[in-house]
């Protein structure tokens, strides 16, 4: 696929906030990109140096093969949207919507047919004379990818969209943005907190950590196989044990033995897994005491006392462990990641 | 639209509005030291210790500082009465806190002039007191205007604070007012407790920027002077006009000695409204 | 954002240059002097001419704007523009323009003694030039009134205009029998407390002037120039005179009225019972227009009641000489003058010499009613006095502020 | 939340009521009657003629004239610039616009007439001492000082987000001033225009140093009406002063409060 937006060696910073250090990826038409990483760590000043708000101390941006680093930001052809959606206070629906016409001078009926078309893409026709201010979070959201659409951007660059909507709004905006995909198919770059979110949408997954990008892959190698310590705990693996490897697979840990496949590096380390990496059955190798059942929307997890310390697992069968028995587990050898070091 | 290209143009631009007022102060120094201006010699203090020598001077000052403190105090309790009287949403409070505002865009001289024609020796009031019988001739009455304490020209700059300062009061009250004074309340304290242990607090520190403002215009308002000033002491505006427009050649260096004395004085009240914004934000 | 920049100061550059435009340039100025009187006046046609003047008495001001201007505008072309400005004023106003190196603002300027002598010491003034009207040929030449300004020679540096007598205004009803001399105004004054006082500018000093002469032996005694030690002597026995009457002064003499028009309104108001002027028509102008009672009347003192002239002057910078000439010799026309004596516009004396002007002239200057409330002129010459050197007034007016006015009371 | 009882409001109205008016219907008075002296309360008579003097009078309809004319140029260079400045200050880092907050003030602090004794020198020098231009500047100098500190106020809580987006939708930087900024701010122009027009419309002190006398606005003509004794002429020019404002006060009468709002 060509890469619609290119990125290489990007350094800046911006304020107190952590610079970013010799970032670089690529991003095809059509294909979306979600940035995930602890706040803080710079996934959104990366966004708006893409967008041209910050300049880059050293590095390239790349925008369909042309060099945009020093360009300002209406010349990038890069859409950037805030994270709670700004529209202009002092125009209607439809003149949000046809103010990137307006700059392309897009004239008379071209233009409100593009806006009718644009508005009824995002089924928010019968929202074009209204105000911004008398919208819904959801409408607004829809007005402000309309207009985005509109200036048919070759990027599309979202910061936290979803933060702070409640999960049917989240729906909502995910569909949205999967129609501006299907129309115009811009490179989309998404930073969020939500790892449902970016496992829905993503096509790739770039993870942001004190302003260097540690990983980059597809969302089930990054949620699988994570490449460090960190990312491991930021994409959901919330159970540690303290182990040692003899370097052919074998893992002494504080419960026991056990063997993990392919190779690992020896020496001590953690062996990290998430709530699915075990699971409660009667003949496990394992023994537990359980100290807390939280029932989640979707999932169950089991909380449990082991000798090496507090684990989480989650529960697949009906029976529920009440807390205080003792029970035995067992762990899904695939399932465990293993990182040498302190 | 990176921000240091900004900050160097935000910088010069204000620097420029500073600059009149800078010049002035510069050309006021330079010709009360006698380095230009009419009789430029070598540089001389003479001037400069003509004039502290001279109690006219520390007559003005006094004066005007009187004044300045007198009418500042009297319209910041008119102002924060109003805004404690004149507190909720009912058509009357509105129309109270309108009416309190109404003379905020009329100019001081007319105030002046409203002044003289209502307390002069032979103003309204001394034809009321007259009709009422209490004076029979305009002698008995106190002189009001042009007079030493100089009620009317306090008058006139009281009657044009007010509106500014309740303004202020109003806006400081609707913001920040409400949820302290409730909690007071709600602890059992009564109307008078929780003025002054909850409205009060806030209000003055919301007003102080003002109240240093409106003090620092009304010291050197020239029209309200000039129409209601006694002759003696000459107010400060006044004085310093004098000596400006004086044919005799040594007075005049005298009066930049005393414009550029105002000019520092305005640039303390800077730093104290500098000072005053500093600390009202940080309360935000 | 320099797009914006830019068009905001071409703007505001078109804005001052279009302001200026109304400004002549300056001819070659000694030349004018040699000028025969047709060339001065094609070059003063449809110039303006801005004349810097007392704007303080509504009569003199209805005269300049109703009467002078438009008719200069119809003989000369010329537009008048009368602007606010008192002698210390005058004098500081060209003080600074010179310092500043400045174009002028006024091209004429109405002054008197006091200012004449300060402009004339500082060479503020430009000129000789009054010589040269034709009108002037009609001046009273033998009065010493007119042609010795405080007893300093005219010389062309400005041109008389009128001629005006101190006079006290009051009012019959309030004062049956008024004193006719400053010793029974002492009586009077100590009699009735609180109900006189006088005012810190011009016609202020004026009555401080006449009191010097009359506690010093009649203003003969002043003539010839100043005498320091005459100043001293003289003026220690006014302040003594003050000292002593104070206490029965308007507000015991801690304040004063600013001007004659102060005065004019405490009198007016019955706060005090006496007012002056310099001029001694004034009181029939104010009564029509309502500033005085009708009752009031004026007085003139036995000891003698200054009369002096004011006059016309050109600014050493004035940016229309041409123009200034030519509206002085307007001044000094007879129906100018005329007008201006009328006691219903202004009451003005006139400084030409009536043998001097044509029969039909001559005959409407003396047919001129004298109006019942101002003093008949033949007492009122009986009484003339002139005005002495410019120093002892100066020196009077500061002495007064800083003894009287300034001193702790 | 009341702290004076409600009975008491009513009579504190009539008093606020009369307080205000007072001094405004004193100068109607004065100015329709002719022969207002002491003792009379009443004027004995009544007549137009001071304000008949509008019209027949050259130098009052022509001070009221260049007042009109000055406080307009003074308001609309004094908004533009105001604005401006405000706009990239609220872009400068914080201790930068206290900076910026102090330097605003200054004009505002000092005194005119020692602001007007300080400059004469050098407005004589540029030619423009007793022109119209000349105090034009002067009160234009002033005015800018109190529109920046109103834009000052009024971009601090301006959301630049707006801006951005329409920058990141195309809009060039003059584009998004056109068509988002300023558009966005048209009440607050007014205010500002009407906050620099009310600073010129009331000024004294610089328009008689630096007019010089050849320069009288209806602010100075009260001086010297009151000066020459015709107190009903003052009365008409102090009345035609107060007029506007209280006027616009009605028309923009609650952004004045915003405007306050604003500024503290």
């Amino acid at each position: 696929m060509r890469p619609m937006v290119e990125v290489e060696s990007l350094a800046a910073s911006f304020g107190e906030s952590a610079g970013l250090s010799d970032i670089s990826f690529s991003v095809g038409a059509g294909e979306l990109l979600v940035l995930l990483g602890p706040s803080g760590a710079g996934k959104t000043t990366l966004l708006r140096t893409i967008a041209g708000f910050v300049a880059a101390t050293s590095g390239h941006v790349r925008i369909a093969e042309r060099d945009v680093t020093c360009l300002p930001p209406e010349k990038r052809a890069a859409v950037y949207l805030h994270q709670s959606p700004v529209l202009f206070p002092h125009l209607s629906v439809a003149e949000n919507v046809a103010f990137p016409l307006r700059l392309r001078h897009v004239v008379g009926n071209r233009r409100s047919e593009r806006v009718a078309e644009l508005l009824e893409s995002m089924q928010i026709l019968e929202l074009a004379d209204r105000l911004p201010r008398t919208l819904s979070g959801g409408q607004r959201n829809r007005v402000s990818l309309a207009r985005a659409l509109a200036a048919s951007p070759m990027v599309l660059l979202l910061d936290e969209p979803f933060s702070g909507l409640d999960p049917g709004l989240r729906q909502d905006v995910r569909e949205a943005i999967r129609i501006v995909q299907r129309t115009s198919a811009p490179a989309t770059v998404v930073v969020t907190h939500d790892l449902d979110d970016a496992a829905l949408l993503a096509d790739r997954i770039g993870v942001l950590i004190n302003g260097r990008l540690c990983q980059i892959g597809n969302p089930r190698e990054v949620m699988t196989l994570p490449s460090s310590r960190e990312i491991a705990t930021l994409v959901g693996f919330t159970n540690t044990l303290s182990a040692r490897a003899d370097g052919i697979g074998n893992i002494e840990t504080a419960i026991g033995k056990l063997r993990v496949c392919g190779g690992t590096v020896s020496g001590s380390g953690s062996l990290m897994f998430r709530t699915d990496g075990g699971r409660l059955t009667c003949d496990g190798e394992f023994r537990g005491r359980v100290t807390a059942v939280t029932t989640r929307p979707g999932s169950v997890t089991i909380r449990l006392h082991s000798a090496a310390g507090e684990l989480e697992l989650a529960s697949e069968s009906g029976r529920l462990p009440e807390p205080g028995d003792e029970v035995e587990f067992a762990l899904h050898r695939e399932r465990l990641v293993f990182f040498p070091g302190s | 639209m990176t921000v240091d290209k900004h900050s160097t143009v935000g910088l010069i631009l204000p620097a420029l509005i500073a600059l009149p007022p800078l010049i002035g102060l510069g050309y006021a120094v330079t010709a009360s030291l006698g380095l230009v201006g009419v009789a430029p010699g070598g540089s001389t203090s003479r001037y400069l210790r003509e004039v502290i020598a001279n109690h006219t001077t520390w007559a003005a000052l006094g004066w005007t500082l009187w004044i300045t403190i007198a009418s500042t105090f009297l319209a910041t309790l008119a102002a924060v009465f109003l805004a404690a009287t004149f507190r909720a949403e009912s058509k009357a409070d509105r129309f109270g806190r309108i009416v309190a505002v109404l003379p905020l865009p009329v100019p001081h001289v007319v105030a002046a002039l409203s002044s003289l024609l209502i307390l002069g020796q032979s103003g309204l009031l001394a034809r009321v007191a007259h009709s009422a019988g209490i004076i029979s001739t305009p002698a008995q009455m106190p002189p009001l205007v042009y007079d030493r304490l100089g009620v009317g020209l306090i008058f006139a700059l009281v009657w044009k604070e007010i509106p500014f300062l309740a303004l202020i009061a109003f806006t400081v009250l609707k913001n920040r007012g409400g949820m302290l004074e409730e909690t007071a309340r709600s602890l059992g304290a009564n109307g008078i407790h929780t003025f002054f242990y909850a409205t009060w607090p806030v209000l003055w520190r919301g007003m102080l920027p003002g109240i240093v403002a409106v003090a620092t215009f009304v010291a050197g308002s020239y029209e309200t002077a000039a129409l209601l000033a006694p002759s003696r002491p000459l107010a400060l505006p006044l004085l310093t006009m004098e000596r400006y427009t004086a044919t005799a050649m040594d007075l005049r260096p005298g009066a930049f000695v005393l414009a550029g004395f105002t000019l520092l004085l305005s640039l303390a009240a800077v730093a104290a409204y500098g000072a005053t914004i500093g600390r009202t934000d940080r309360l935000q | 954002m320099k797009r914006a920049g830019i068009a905001i100061s071409s703007c505001f550059a078109l804005l001052v240059s279009a302001c200026n435009s109304d400004r002549p340039e300056i001819v070659d100025r000694a030349a004018i002097a040699r000028l025969p009187w047709e060339n001065v006046v094609r070059l003063a046609r449809g110039s303006a001419v801005t004349w810097r003047m007392w704007r303080g008495d509504p009569s003199i001001n209805a005269y300049i704007d109703h009467w002078v201007v438009p008719r200069l505008a119809r003989d000369y072309g010329i537009s008048l523009r009368a602007v606010e400005g008192q002698g210390p004023e005058i004098v500081n106003q060209l003080v600074v323009e010179r310092e500043a190196r400045a174009r002028g603002v006024a091209d004429l300027v109405w002054i008197n003694g006091e200012t004449f002598h300060n402009l004339r010491k500082a060479g503020l003034l430009w000129g000789p030039w009054a010589g040269r009207l034709p009108n002037a040929a009609a001046l009273d030449s033998t009065s010493p009134i007119v042609m010795r300004d405080f007893e300093q020679p005219l010389d062309g540096w400005e041109s008389p205009w009128g001629r005006v007598q101190f006079a006290f205004i009051y009012d019959t009803v309030r004062t049956r029998d008024p004193p006719h001399s400053f010793a029974e105004l002492k009586v009077w004054i100590k009699k009735h407390p609180g109900r006189f006082t006088h005012d810190q500018q011009f016609t202020g000093v004026a009555f401080q002037t006449a009191l010097m002469y009359s506690l010093s032996g009649g203003a003969g005694k002043f003539e010839g120039g100043f005498r320091p030690a005459l100043y001293k002597a003289a003026s220690a026995r006014v302040f003594g005179w003050l000292e002593d009457v104070l206490p029965d002064f308007w507000r015991a003499g801690r304040d004063y009225p600013l001007g004659v028009a102060e005065m004019h309104r405490l009198f007016a108001n019955n706060e005090i019972d006496f007012t002056m002027s310099y001029n001694q028509n004034e009181v029939v102008t104010k009564i029509r227009q309502g500033v005085l009672p009708p009752t009031a009347h004026a007085l003139v003192v036995t000891d003698g009641t200054l009369a002096n002239a004011h006059y016309v002057g050109i600014p050493f910078n004035a940016p229309n000489p041409p123009g200034a000439m030519v509206v002085a010799n307007f001044l000094l026309s007879p129906e100018a003058q005329y007008e201006k004596l009328r006691a219903e516009v202004w009451g003005d004396g006139t400084v030409l010499d009536v043998a001097k002007l044509t029969s039909e002239w001559r005959s409407r200057f003396e047919s001129l009613r004298m109006d019942s409330h101002a003093v008949p002129p033949a007492e009122l010459t009986r009484h003339a006095v002139p005005e002495a050197a410019p120093e002892y007034r100066e020196r009077l007016a500061d002495d007064w502020k800083r003894l009287v006015r300034d001193r702790a009371r | 939340m009341r702290t004076t009882p409600i009975r008491w409001q009513s009579s504190l109205l009539l008093v606020l009521v009369l307080w205000t008016a007072l001094p405004i219907s004193v100068l109607v008075i004065s100015s329709i009657g002719s022969g207002w002296f002491y003792p009379h309360l009443v004027p004995t008579s009544w007549s137009t003629a001071a304000w008949s003097e509008l019209v027949s009078d050259r130098r009052l309809s022509r001070s009221l004239l260049t007042s009109l004319w000055l406080a307009s140029l003074t308001g609309g260079i004094a908004s533009i610039v105001g604005f401006e400045i405000g706009r990239r200050v609220s872009r400068t880092p914080v201790p930068l616009r206290y900076f910026a907050l102090a330097a605003a003030f200054l004009p505002v602090a000092a005194p005119p007439l020692a602001l007007g004794i300080g400059l004469q020198y050098f407005v004589l020098r540029a030619g423009l001492g007793g022109t119209l231009t000349g105090v034009w500047l002067a009160h234009s100098a002033v005015a800018i000082g109190y529109t920046t500190l109103y834009f000052i106020g009024v971009f601090a809580v301006f959301d630049r987000r707006v801006e951005e987006e329409a920058r990141s939708l195309g809009a060039s930087p003059l584009a998004t001033l056109a068509r988002v900024t300023l558009p966005l701010h048209r009440r607050q122009l007014a205010e500002a225009l009407l906050l620099g027009f009310l600073v010129s419309w009331a000024q004294v002190p610089l328009t008689l140093l630096i007019g010089q006398g050849a320069v009288e606005s209806l602010a100075t003509s009260v001086m010297s009406y009151v000066h020459a004794g015709q107190d009903h002429l003052a009365s008409v020019a102090g009345l035609l002063l107060a007029l506007p404002g209280l006027v616009l006060m009605g028309v923009v009468g609650s952004s004045i409060r915003r405007f306050a709002v604003a500024t503290v």
